[in-house]
């Protein structure tokens, strides 16, 4: 005879996702980049053959060599160096961003839309106000006037960015809270906090998940600009600095492509790849609502 | 059918008044919200052992009186008593509150959404349980759940437990929403459309289902449909809705054989009878049911009613009873007696 | 349409607006630390700034007291005198609009008209290779850096084939021109820029309309048209593509606010004299009272996209009710 | 000659690597002015059968034989310019769910007006002079050409897709379960009008119901379809006397009889078999009451009843009926 103890209480929904997930090939392509890009952030420092921050050994502005793979610098800092260290500050930048956007996006978009009523009002009508705030301006502010620490900058992407998960959220959450497995759970006699727990959370998670890509790939992007305008940390460089003393030093007009190039390329595919993993997972979850669009894309 | 004198319910002059959308500067300004009456005032009581069917078009607010029975409502929108057992649902302190929903259970409508498609179909069974703390031991839960699943009829129990309601054809999900209900021993249960979403097919099964707990157990039931036929079928009494109101109320049998209200007459004439039917034996009403934010002045199926007098669109009939606790709300009834 | 929604909507806009004005105050004002300290932060500052910053702010006087004074400067267009350039912020933003303007509308243009070219024909043909070419393109120029883009632009075409300016807004050096020999040189070097911020643009609006269209395809009404006899080319003119556009022409709309922050990037790298660069510079060079009125300028161009955009939601949608 | 002669029609779906064989050699015929009803549970094939006759078949679904006469002509073989002058002008739909059907940004005057002017060359006024005539017919307001359909009730919507698809006066109306999700009231009222309009103006109809008893009242004749196949073709008059097929006789036990004797409805335990791979003997062997071992081992043969009258069952009861003649 089987016992309660071997019947499975929650569908392990996981697995058959990640097979679906599998079947988008650009979205399997993605995630090995993004693994690779981790990779590097974690263990990259033990490839470089140098410091980092060292110069003056070196020639200054040289072209690709054996010695110097990407080349130098215009103080003559290994390039490739710095863009191995950039990509564990990128990477932080965007985890750490996304994570407290979502955290409060999803609290936010969470009690909105399961209490309704007066509380829900007030918190859209705040949720409007951040939607349309210019969030680049902001950022550029806020940073200018804060200190440009990186935490400041997780900080500032956290805060600003949160707006749209919590829209998605609650519209999620009002759906959820009308389908009947709702009412039934009142009519047993559960709590608030155990139909969020069973019923609304797991219900949400998927969609939290899908966002905090797309987020991660804004928060990416975001740090990048807000670094090649000059607002970055000094202390840890990432490969939006890199660009702004490239900029700064004429890396355009002097065709220094060695300089140019990989910072961005690295940019690229790492926001690339957080987009399609987006749409791979908003197939799997949520084909209906793929239509939503993304507010503030500067 | 039950001689018990006191009833499991009793409802009284109960209305349920929906707030409607406000914009946000109204609301600051204080201005009272506009609602719109889902329910205006509806008398019944359900006896013991007793299946009573809640029977209107959409709109009607039959399942909102549903839901005003088991308290799922936001009280501030209900006005009016709603007894169980002679206490007011209202004033239930929480340890009866606790009770009242192990008590008065639900089936619904639509066996898809119903349940939560990521737990498993023991679970579903099994949630009443853990929510209110019912069981001390797995085995006393276990064997809960099965004596649940197997009364309604899903055999055997064992091999449904470890599946999720996805892998389940419509009629075998209906079945574990009702162990669900089932697994607390309820003594009274709202089934709300519980076939309209079913393939004509397997509606017996479900219909057979919930008449065997009135037979075995003495479980009442508010059997709320759209179909007249289904609710003269399995019910003791009908209650007639039309936007909010109670338009006639009185045994099965008598209301198929002998209705009294003009809308009553027009649903009857309607249904299908599955024989060949004579020609301009179907009494049609013209137009739809009014939204209930527009609903018209007296009674208010005046502006549909093929007999509707001067009368009928100034002052609102009162329930008249022929007899039998057959009661109609119609003046065309005070006409007959006079 | 109806007044309700438009006084609704209106009243939402006046709303925004109005938080809009507490945060900007609140921004530059309210900082942790002693505010005239982190004001005045920028060792550049002369003590007659400092003490302009000083005079400006109100800074001595109670915070209810500075925040009317705040509120009768932004209503008088008293947006304070820059550090900078020690002229009124007003009159300095409003020399570099043109400028911005002159880049932001052909960009835009050029975005929306193959943005939703690309979009449609990508939906149109699902599955396709050209849908795949055609969002795999607008996704890569979508996920770019904006900047980054630009900076490759100009290696490109102008420091390696020289074929356009690689910065500013007209050649200075040439003395005395004609009207036409102005603008045509105007016009060389806006080439460039425009095509940048175009291709940045498209991608979003690619996407969008991708998505719009294909959810409308697969609704009923589609059906019912083809029923009715329409050729597939007629399906979609007619009765496709009237739903799929208004989504994507209020998001359009709504994102014409966020155009003058996309500038920002693309005028720092073009030295491009509009009011992306002007921020920029104030950034650099921490011009408090002209970051603050372009912030507030472009927070209320925001709001007014947005206005705009509900207003032709509620033109474009005859569902639309109060 | 008929009007429309269905023979052997097969249409399958692509589901993956699998054919689902969801219409399975259907035949009928539909005489002028002759109203005949599709009916069977959710999935046996009979939407399907309705839009193959026109051709509007998802992009996976083909017809991969049989033959469909429309006026002596064969639709399969029709060009896709000769299939869309068809459309509409010869067989029109009206669907389930009007709500979805109507575009939601186009006016109900313009809709009615972008399906005449498909088919008909006519002036504005004359085109104004029908769409009025048209929403008259259907009991709407001529001044709500104007409206939107977000503007209408269920009825109304339901109504004014009737009006759409009387527009090019066709020979041949479907209705696909055109009273899903209405009141009770309004699909009487519905089926009324339609029967009315089908009388008054001649038309053919073919109406598709999941429900037994909503067709009664409306059809002349009953195509019974389980998983994909006809087991029954009836005269609706013979109908409640004659039903031979036990499916048929099961289905119609399972609507209680208002008015008669309270007695409990059947049920028809089991589901219907997976179309991908359907049963090689009768497909109805699993749940019928009555199988026997023939059933599952040889489909079963098309018996000829006197009055129009066809089954396919092996019931030695029928097949040793009076009058009865094997195919």
């Amino acid at each position: 005879m089987i016992t309660e103890g071997q019947i499975p209480h929650i569908k392990n929904s996981f697995i058959g996702s990640f097979r679906v997930f599998c079947k988008n090939k650009m979205g399997v392509l993605s995630l090995i980049v993004l693994l690779f890009f981790i990779f590097i952030a974690v263990f990259g420092q033990l490839l470089v053959p140098y410091d980092p921050q060292s110069f003056g050994q070196n020639g200054i502005m040289e072209a690709p060599s054996a010695s110097h793979v990407l080349g130098t610098d215009e103080m003559g800092r290994d390039l490739f160096g710095a863009l191995v260290s950039g990509t564990r500050t990128s990477l932080l930048v965007g985890i750490f961003g996304t994570v407290i956007s979502m955290v409060v996006g999803a609290l936010i978009g969470i009690v909105s839309g399961y209490r309704g009523g007066k509380i829900d009002a007030l918190l859209m009508r705040l949720t409007d106000i951040m939607l349309v705030l210019p969030w680049l301006p902001l950022m550029l502010v806020l940073a200018a006037l804060m200190g440009s620490s990186i935490w400041n900058i997780i900080a500032v992407i956290g805060l600003t960015g949160w707006a749209q998960t919590a829209r998605i959220i609650r519209a999620q959450t009002l759906s959820i809270k009308e389908r009947q497995y709702i009412e039934r759970a009142r009519v047993i006699g559960s709590s608030d906090f155990h139909i969020i727990r069973r019923h609304i959370l797991p219900d949400v998670f998927p969609l939290i998940l899908a966002d905090a890509v797309t987020t991660a790939a804004c928060a990416i992007d975001a740090e990048t600009t807000l670094s090649f305008l000059g607002m970055g940390d000094i202390t840890r460089p990432s490969w939006g600095m890199i660009l702004h003393y490239a900029f700064e030093s004429g890396a355009a007009s002097s065709n220094a492509y060695w300089y140019l190039i990989p910072p961005g390329l690295c940019v690229l595919f790492v926001v690339l790849s957080f987009s399609y993993i987006g749409n791979a997972f908003d197939e799997i979850f949520n084909p209906r609502l793929r239509g939503r669009s993304e507010n503030g894309a500067s | 059918m039950s001689n018990a004198p006191d009833p499991i319910y009793s409802v009284e002059n109960l209305c349920v008044r929906f707030p409607l959308a406000q914009p946000f500067s109204e609301m600051i300004a204080g201005k009272e919200r506009p609602t719109v009456r889902a329910v205006d005032g509806v008398n019944f009581s359900i006896r013991r052992g007793e299946i009573l069917s809640l029977v209107g078009e959409s709109g009607s607010g039959k399942s909102t009186i549903g839901k005003a029975l088991l308290r799922l409502l936001d009280p501030k929108v209900i006005t009016g008593s709603v007894c169980f057992e002679g206490k007011d649902v209202s004033t239930f302190s929480k340890t009866d509150l606790t009770t009242f929903r192990q008590r008065a259970q639900m089936i619904f409508q639509d066996p898809y959404q119903a349940l939560n498609s990521k737990l498993s179909n023991f679970y579903q069974v099994a949630e009443p349980l853990y929510v209110n703390h019912l069981t001390k031991t797995k085995e006393e839960l276990y064997e809960r759940v099965r004596v649940a699943m197997d009364q309604a009829g899903l055999r055997p129990p064992e091999s449904y437990m470890g599946r999720f309601p996805h892998e389940l054809s419509g009629g075998q999900r209906q079945r574990i929403a009702i162990a669900g209900a089932m697994v607390m021993n309820p003594d009274f249960l709202v089934a709300d459309e519980p076939v309209s979403m079913l393939d004509v097919s397997i509606r017996a099964d479900i219909l057979k289902l919930i008449v065997g707990l009135r037979e075995e157990r003495g479980v009442s039931c508010l059997f709320i449909t759209h179909d007249l036929s289904l609710a003269w079928l399995i019910s003791d009494r009908i209650a007639i809705l039309y936007l909010g109101k109670i338009m006639e109320i009185g045994k099965a049998e008598e209301i198929a054989a002998n209705p009294l209200h003009p809308y009553t007459q027009s649903l009857l004439s309607i249904m299908p009878k599955l024989e060949l039917r004579k020609e301009g034996k179907r009494e049609l009403l013209s137009g739809e049911i009014p939204n209930p934010t527009e609903a018209p002045k007296g009674c208010r199926f005046s502006s549909r009613c093929p007999h509707a007098m001067k009368r009928c669109s100034e002052e609102e009939p009162a329930m008249s009873d022929s007899g039998e606790g057959h009661l109609a709300a119609c003046f065309l009834l005070d006409e007959k007696k006079a | 349409m109806n007044r309700r929604y438009l006084l609704k909507k209106f009243l939402q806009a006046i709303i925004t607006v109005f938080a809009v004005l507490i945060i900007n105050y609140f921004l530059f004002r309210i900082m942790p630390g002693d505010p005239l300290a982190m004001l005045v932060r920028s060792p550049s500052l002369s003590e007659e700034a400092k003490a302009s910053v000083a005079a400006m702010f109100g800074l001595d006087k109670p915070w209810y007291i500075q925040f009317f004074v705040y509120i009768k400067q932004v209503f008088t267009l008293d947006m304070g005198t820059s550090f900078i350039y020690k002229k009124p912020v007003l009159d300095i933003i409003a020399e570099r609009i043109p400028a911005t303007l002159l880049l932001t509308v052909p960009a835009e243009i050029l975005a929306v008209f193959f943005g939703c070219y690309i979009g449609m024909i990508s939906a149109w043909r699902r599955g396709t290779k050209s849908d795949v070419l055609g969002t795999g393109v607008s996704m890569v120029f979508y996920a770019m850096p904006t900047f980054w883009l630009g900076i490759l632009m100009v290696t490109f075409f102008s420091a390696t084939l020289g074929l356009f300016p690689t910065s500013g807004m007209m050649t200075t050096t040439l003395g005395d021109r004609s009207f036409w020999a102005e603008a045509g040189d105007v016009v060389v070097h806006l080439i460039l820029p425009v095509i940048t911020m175009a291709l940045v643009m498209l991608g979003n609006y690619t996407l969008v309309m991708r998505n719009s269209l294909t959810d409308v395809l697969t609704e009923d009404y589609i059906n019912t048209a083809y029923a009715k006899g329409h050729t597939a080319k007629n399906v979609l003119r007619r009765h496709a593509m009237p739903n799929a556009l208004i989504p994507v022409t209020t998001l359009i709309t709504m994102n014409l606010g966020f155009t003058i922050s996309g500038a920002l990037q693309i005028e720092t790298v073009f030295s491009w004299p509009g009011i992306g660069r002007l921020m920029y510079d104030a950034l650099q060079g921490r011009d408090y009272p002209l970051l603050q009125g372009i912030f507030l300028l472009i927070s209320i161009c925001v709001v007014g996209a947005n206005f705009l955009s509900d207003i032709l939601y509620g033109y474009l949608d005859p569902r639309v009710k109060a | 000659m008929a009007l429309l002669e269905v023979t052997d029609l097969h249409t399958e779906f692509a589901v993956g690597k699998k054919t689902l064989h969801a219409v399975d050699g259907v035949s009928f015929t539909l005489e002028q002015g002759e109203s005949l009803g599709l009916v069977g549970e959710s999935g046996c094939g009979k939407t399907t059968t309705a839009l193959s006759i026109i051709k509007l078949l998802p992009g996976n679904a083909q017809i991969t034989s049989g033959s469909i006469l429309y006026q002596g002509e064969e639709v399969t073989k029709k060009t896709r310019k000769g299939i869309r002058d068809m459309r509409w002008k010869e067989i029109s739909i009206v669907f389930q769910g009007a709500m979805n059907a109507l575009n939601p940004v186009m006016t109900i005057g313009d809709q009615i007006a972008d399906a005449i002017l498909l088919h008909e060359n006519l002036s504005k006024e004359a085109v104004k002079a029908r769409i009025a005539e048209l929403l008259e017919r259907v009991e709407i307001d001529r001044k709500r050409a104007t409206n939107y359909p977000h503007e209408f009730s269920g009825g109304m919507r339901q109504r004014a897709m009737i009006a759409m698809a009387l527009a090019c006066n066709p020979k041949i109306i479907i209705g696909d379960e055109p009273t899903t999700a209405l009141d009770v009231m309004v699909q009487a009222q519905i089926f009324d009008l339609l029967e009315r309009l089908r009388r008054e103006l001649r038309m053919a109809m073919i109406l598709i119901t999941h429900d037994l008893s909503a067709m009664t009242d409306t059809c002349d004749k009953a195509a019974i379809m389980y998983a994909g196949k006809i087991v029954e073709y009836v005269r609706v008059a013979d109908l409640f006397t004659e039903a031979a097929h036990p499916y048929t006789r099961l289905l119609m036990s399972s609507y209680p009889r208002i008015g008669s004797e309270r007695k409990m409805i059947d049920s028809i335990p089991g589901t219907v078999p997976d179309l991908t791979d359907p049963p090689k003997g009768c497909r109805f062997c699993d749940r019928c009451p009555e199988a026997m071992p023939i059933c599952r081992e040889t489909p079963p043969p098309e018996i000829l009843l006197p009055g129009e009258h066809r089954v396919s069952c092996h019931l030695p009861s029928l097949i040793q009926k009076e009058g009865a003649k094997h195919v």
